[in-house]
């Protein structure tokens, strides 16, 4: 970013865990976000709890590109022990802003960018009696700082503390205090402000900042789900903290403090899911957030639920494997497991929304599916979208949605019919009715993992057998047409095209402008859901070139795109991004670079 | 073979329970486990305290895992809803429904195999939960449906029928049961059945979760000489600590107890168990004497039956977390959706 | 069978479960095959132990065809709530022997085949005083007539009896005598032989009649294997039976006691693959077997193993999925699930045997991978394989083999070495050198589930990270070179190839003979591992058209052939059995008949 | 943070022991954990400990499961080799490494969460089979490492850092053990590292299963007021029943004991462990009488601390299988290779 540049930039933010930068960070962001520029923040932290390095990193952009930049602007170093890496991590013209209360080492320092020092430690000690304060206020202090530096408005700010501590007189003060204290070291000695800096804008109006579990969260609320067991796993544990909450908030009887609601906290994944399978079965709609390691235990019980039809909904916020892996880094690298949990010939129906937004409707699509559908639903979302701070349109809710239960017989429809068979396909398009137990003796039957014929009694016969998993395998058809279809983005003049998933969705975004700049139109079809639809095959077909942009080693999505509709390898191309951090635009365009050189070279 | 197999044919001089139903009403579909098979007492067992409480057919919720005795929800209550879940996994299945609808009856059939081995974990925390549940262990020290491996209940010293000898110390479902809290712990014998039923209907009445452990032997693979879980070991070993007698709650209690040795106990729905002490050594609201004799027993070698221990004081699941009275199944969506106006102000806090 | 014919028929034996048929019927089998005979012994039984109804299928073969033949010549029909279907199964012209003691219901017959009566019950009743002798005996008599129909060498069959019965002299001459009844009776009463009949013949010479469960739990003795760790399921259990048998046999100190191995019956398949891993990590071949749910459960844990680079060996006896399925019939549907078990980028190695004798050499082959590979490698074998009677040439052990430990360093390695690293890929082959705990303090590190980078050490930096997964994908490379390659028959006149997997191969080669009879030439390849190596892929490209034969619903086998090679879909045309019983060479001819029609129609 | 990073600077002062390696030789990597945080004490134990029984550091094995608690084996016994397992795994992958190694010492590291809930299935069966190692719960009450959800281990109405209560009765692991059979229990304190070595010790020195409960606070999710494991709280409820002191085969018991208080208790290699009663009613070879006075003292908010039962007489899994006594890892292919004559005398069975 060499020359002067208004709202674009990205900030990162390294320090300690444990330290309490996170309500700092977020309020750096925040302002920005009220002064209505687009904004977007990343938290990359340790699998631990204190005392680690941990970064958080804004990008702000008026063009709205809210992608990982993959370019630090201005790096603010609080912490010695990464002191080093942070300084290589800037961009040439970039800025780096240090605490200078101790002196740096000599060798760590660049030419090519300029080093800025405020004593933070020092004015803090100055000002704050008690040591806890002094750490936490540091942080204030260097958003202090960079409000100046960058030209964010003190106003803003002082606005947010004033609603953060409404209740705590004293800690608003001393807030503000530092606040203060880092903007006016910052007016006084610095040159402010940098070349790239924050100017009022109005491209927040009607958005919202939010994460991608706590929308989750919100959505089975909204969805109508009453009953949650889940077993704590970063990064998936918030989604069941949001629908604690917002229940909590609007579930409650006021006077008895009776609630609308059952969350249970499961000795384990194989419990949790159980539990799902059993609320599920029993009528209710029943969700269980997890991860990966649980995903596998989940196996079993995802197989379960697969062969006696049972609708339940799962989200895997998809972390770094294999095994354990890295819990706190992002991947898609769960998109196979999941398709394919569980032994024998199972398959399963996937969602995949690419930010916050999405994630608060995948939660009703994905009830209205898994109870259309009659069996698990798993929507996969990732650490970067479920623990990142994403900006999104505001959430609607149509005030006419009713649930689709699908073939849900209750008590009075039960009374309507002469004989119910839950296995029975009456309509042709594979899905038979369910009931609802203790709602009518004529819908008592029998549930069973075991070979069962179309009647839901117990069998071993080789005919009998083959009715249900060759029906099993229509209704896989039929959920074609009930999953959302793939966003598409297609002009006929090009004939190279991305296909990507999840959150991959604003980098390549942000990569098909930069290679449209550079000439070269690139048509983009992101998928939504698993079974693939015609739509997703038309695409594919329309092409001579497709880039497949996923976040796994693997090509896990091309492998199914390839398996499911058969497409012959050449056709696609992986562009394969699995270090754990989410993917940037940049490499994405260096990717396809490389593969023209390529193509040009050959 | 299937619960739908079988024709209902009503008899007509059978008597009928409270809500005109006949004990025949209760069945299931023809059981496909071996003659003599201890389970299939319990299926009668169960089929009998069923009909005697006059509970409608459908109000029952059976499930179960993996064994032959789990396949035994095939066999009663032909007009229930039925959950054969999968090996070990039936507590955290019946957690999950209980939790969808608290005014089921539910009755967990598991296996010692089912129960002790795999299914430990879950077994443990739906004791904890206090899930209001009957939970029958249809316990004969083996692996039945596998072809007779020692279980975890295995006593050691026990003989499996090639003659291999058990080494490992087994595990008491009951006593572990009292250890973690359960509300409700009782040992049955399948051979037993007057013992039984009386049992089964306090369990479904107690509020939380009521263990009934049962050794039911297997005919096919422990029941010979040397084994500990056989009918003539049982018979012969058979201590019946605490009789239990269940009085629905419109009866009156004639009887005179003498003090200290026969107490009421009044469950939640105004029924009584009727304890009498046979072992007088025995309190069985007192968890530590339940212990103490159960493991003095079991070194005795003998076979502790009856009612152990009972707490009608805890709250089940659903009254710890203050859930709405009304099941969730039974909500309508407007009572659980928030609407667009909460929605707007709730993400006031997200700007 | 319309013409005479010698040592080509199929006889199928219905009865009910728990009547003590089994050794009646072994018996026959092996009569057969002592009389020179190729035979094949399936055993379809229900899922549950005693009352049901089960069946006993014997194939004789001149010509060694020892799929399931798919059709019946003789059916002994002791069943009576079976015998309405029983009959139906009979080939036209065969035969249907059934207990004449009660009268059958007299609608249920055929006029194309022949029904023979014989009184079994009623000249036990006769012969024997006790009930249970009566009903075993009932199975004896039923045997002695077929050898009279099938003109059996009763000699052979008096040799087995007293084989069998050497210790117990009673039963010995019941047996004996209710051979007499039978055979005596057929001889008088019966038109003898049938048209289709045995005579001795040489053709079993230097072979043996084994199950494939048995046979892998010896194998796994003569691999070393000293830790074994199980959760019975079927079809699996039999293995670690297996097992300690021979382990019982031939490990036992015949003085102590002392015995050179532990088994432990673990309290579920998470416990088992958790004591494999860590027996094998602890320095020892370990194994564990088990079946589809278990595979589930495993996942996690065979992630664990895939990423800390441990040597586990898992038998998976495949049976009928989904879920609980139909546990006593057989499937191949688990090649996926093996392939991709666990959550994140994990992939696992393979081998698929095709019968006992291949069992029996697959688990050395599995450990010396696994030393090698340093992974968990799954043998897929089958219910078919695992737990029914095939004719294996004779097994034979190299006296000079020593088991492959792979880059095993032991203290005295270690004395040698300056440093070790757990995940220093020194020889540029993807595999990094290991140890034992307890040898050496230099050989110490530390195994984790989480990030490491290539000295073992805690990571969560993308770069270190990326290290470990790139080499891990490599080593998959690596493996191509070291697992067994297919079994190929290839001649450079056909363009139409077959690939099959484990148990279709016998179905597989009877329907190949067919197709040549009919003039089609149709090559083979047998796929024995995943991956799949060059072999594998120069195969596919030699061929026009090519069938992939398995017996599950997904098309799992083709589907990994297309992932890992790039096949184009259409290369490949799907050939699925998965009914639950095993293939037979006319299911394949049919379905390529079918195809071909579909071909001409086009 | 590995443990490979810390340079190992021998302080020519620091003693020594019997065979010459300094405390410093059985410390491990830099801790990660919260300053504070209780696990990081037990740490300390543990290599002060394992220095003072003089055990070479290479054979020692230490395994764990997932948690804060579980990453600890990374800043212990550096030179030893480390098994970081899935969550609530180890005991499994404890029991697979001890049955291919009969004669390492394993100390298995997990948390309330890792063992009661996730893992409460194999830690009850390694009970059962008396696996051969130290197994150490450190117990918080909370899951730390996904931030302070309570664990099964929360006693009723403890209070979280947001407010709220835990409604659910705690499963004590002391109380279960005993009551499965376990043959070595105690507790123990981080905040009380003179008791808490001997105990380990003693526990590294017991034949078969030893589980030490220690209560280990966690500062940042579970140390505040009306929470029942914090420092605070221990310190306050802190109930010694019966002390403990190892002494080493060589040395001579040289103090006198008075009869019914003090006792030694010897140990398979010639180790003794001398109990002393502090809390009279306790006795610690009494199944009945520790699980009394454990649900009593619980009840009244007291934390029992100590060695609460030990039994020596116990077999452990080797034992009870007859394992030969060279570890199996140690044998040669030719001695479990039975040779293809035996291949072919086996065959004849087959034909
Ligand atoms: C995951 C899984 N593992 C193993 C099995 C095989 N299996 C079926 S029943 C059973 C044991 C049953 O024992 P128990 O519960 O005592 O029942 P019983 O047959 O003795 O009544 C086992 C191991 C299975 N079905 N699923
Ligand atoms: C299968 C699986 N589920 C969930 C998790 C997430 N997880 C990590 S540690 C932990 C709880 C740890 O609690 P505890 O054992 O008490 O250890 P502490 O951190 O309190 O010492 C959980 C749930 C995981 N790693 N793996
Ligand atoms: S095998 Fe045993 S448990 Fe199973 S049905 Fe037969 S007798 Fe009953
Ligand atoms: S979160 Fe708690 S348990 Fe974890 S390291 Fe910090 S203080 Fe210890
Ligand atoms: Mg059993
Ligand atoms: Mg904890």
């Amino acid at each position: 970013m060499n020359e002067p540049s208004v709202n674009e930039f990205t900030i990162k933010i390294a320090n300690v865990n444990g330290t309490g930068s996170a309500s700092a960070n977020g309020m750096l962001m925040k302002s920005l976000f009220r002064m209505g520029i687009p904004v977007v923040g990343k938290n990359y932290f340790p699998s631990n709890i204190q005392g680690l390095p941990t970064w958080y990193e804004i990008r702000a952009s008026e063009k709205g590109y809210l992608a990982r930049s993959g370019r630090i602007d201005l790096m603010v170093a609080m912490n010695a022990e990464t002191y080093n890496i942070d300084l290589t991590e800037v961009a040439p013209g970039g800025y780096l802003l240090y605490d200078s209360t101790w002196p740096r080492h000599s060798m760590l320092t660049r030419d090519d960018i300029t080093i800025i020092g405020v004593p933070l430690a020092k004015i803090c000690n100055e000002n704050f009696p008690n040591a806890r304060i002094r750490v936490l206020m540091k942080n204030v202090a260097y958003v202090g700082v960079i409000a100046a530096l960058l030209d964010v408005d003190l106003e803003v700010i002082k606005q947010l503390l004033s609603e953060a501590f409404a209740k705590k007189a004293d800690l608003l003060e001393a807030n503000q205090l530092a606040i203060n204290m880092g903007y006016g070291y910052a007016k006084a000695h610095l040159d402010t402000p940098l070349p790239f800096s924050a100017r009022i804008s109005d491209k927040t109006a009607e958005h919202i900042i939010i994460d991608g579990n706590t929308s989750s969260g919100l959505g089975c609320v909204y969805a109508g789900a009453t009953v949650g067991a889940w077993y704590p796993i970063t990064p998936s544990t918030s989604v069941m903290d949001g629908f604690k909450h917002f229940c909590e908030l609007t579930r409650k009887d006021p006077e008895t403090g009776e609630k609308n609601f059952c969350i249970i906290q499961a000795e384990d994944e194989l419990a949790a899911m159980g539990m799902v399978l059993g609320a599920a079965w029993a009528g209710a709609r029943a969700f269980t957030p997890t991860s990966g390691p649980g995903i596998s235990l989940m196996s079993e019980f995802l197989g379960y639920g697969y062969f006696t039809e049972i609708p339940a909904v799962v989200f895997n916020v998809q972390r770094c494997g294999p095994s354990t892996g890295m819990p706190t880094r992002t991947q898609q690298s769960d998109i196979t497991s999941c398709a394919f949990a569980s032994h024998g010939d199972t398959r399963h129906v996937l969602l995949f929304p690419a930010n916050p937004e999405e994630c608060f409707y995948a939660a009703r699509d994905a009830f209205d599916l898994a109870d259309r559908l009659q069996t698990p639903v798993i929507v996969l979302s990732d650490l970067d979208i479920g623990m990142n701070d994403w900006m999104c349109a505001d959430l609607h809710w149509d005030k006419n949605y009713q649930p689709d239960r699908g073939k849900l017989l209750r008590a009075e429809d039960l009374e309507k019919i002469e004989e119910f068979h839950r296995y029975l396909d009456i309509d042709g398009d594979a899905i038979t009715s369910r009931t609802v137990p203790g709602d009518h003796p004529k819908g008592a039957y029998f549930t069973r993992g075991s070979g069962h014929n179309m009647y839901g009694a117990y069998t071993e016969d080789a005919g009998e057998y083959l009715q249900v998993v060759d029906r099993l395998r229509r209704k896989w058809d039929t959920a074609k047409s009930y999953v959302p279809g793939p966003a598409i983005n297609y002009s006929e003049k090009n004939n190279t095209g991305i296909i990507s998933i999840g959150s991959c969705n604003h980098a390549v975004r942000e990569a098909i402008d930069t290679l449209g700049e550079e000439g070269l139109g690139v048509n983009y079809m992101r998928i939504k859901a698993l079974p693939f639809n015609g739509q997703v095959q038309e695409f594919i077909e329309a092409h001579d070139k497709i880039y497949v942009v996923e976040q796994n080693r693997d090509a896990q999505l091309k492998s199914l795109l390839c398996l499911e509709l058969k497409v012959p390898d050449e056709q696609l191309t992986e562009v394969l991004h699995y270090n754990g951090l989410p993917v940037t635009a940049g490499f994405v365009v260096d990717a396809i670079h490389q593969d023209l050189a390529k193509g040009v070279a050959a | 073979m299937s619960f739908m197999s079988k024709p209902t044919v009503r008899h007509p001089k059978l008597p009928v329970n409270d809500i005109g139903l006949t004990v025949r009403d209760y069945e299931g579909g023809m059981s496909t486990l071996c003659a003599g098979c201890g389970h299939d007492s319990v299926t009668g067992a169960l089929v009998q305290a069923a009909f005697e409480l006059s509970i409608p057919t459908h109000r029952f919720a059976k499930l179960s895992g993996i064994g032959c005795s789990s396949k035994t929800p095939a066999y009663f209550l032909r007009d229930s809803h039925g959950f054969n879940s999968t090996h070990g996994r039936m507590p955290s299945v019946a957690t999950g429904a209980n939790s969808a609808n608290r005014d089921l009856y539910y009755i967990g059939v598991s296996g010692d195999g089912d129960s002790l081995s795999i299914g430990m974990g879950q077994f443990v925390h739906a004791i904890r939960r206090n899930i209001n549940m009957l939970y029958l262990i249809e316990n004969n020290g083996v692996y039945g449906l596998t072809k007779g491996q020692f279980s975890a209940a295995a006593d050691k010293g026990s003989k499996a029928k090639k003659g291999e000898t058990n080494l490992q110390p087994p595990i008491d479902p009951c006593q572990t049961a009292i250890t973690l809290g359960a509300t409700f712990v009782a040992r049955g014998f399948s051979g037993d059945k007057d013992q039984l039923v009386p049992l089964l209907k306090a369990g479904m009445k107690h509020r939380g979760f009521g263990l009934i452990d049962i050794i039911s032997p297997c005919v096919t693979f422990n029941d010979h000489e040397g084994s500990t879980k056989s009918y003539a070991y049982t018979r012969e070993h058979f201590n019946l600590a605490i009789a239990a007698n269940f009085v629905p709650p419109v009866e009156e209690i004639t009887a005179k107890y003498e003090e200290g040795t026969s107490m009421p106990v009044k469950l939640h729905d105004g029924s009584t168990i009727v304890l009498r002490k046979i072992d007088q050594d025995f309190d069985p609201m007192d968890r530590i004497s339940a212990l103490r004799n159960l493991q003095e027993n079991a070194e005795a070698g003998e076979v502790t039956t009856g009612l152990l221990y009972i707490d009608e004081s805890q709250p089940e699941m659903h009254e710890v977390d203050n859930t709405t009275k009304t099941p969730l199944v039974d909500l309508d969506y407007s009572q659980v959706c928030p609407g667009n106006d909460t929605l707007q102000k709730i993400q006031s806090r997200y700007r």
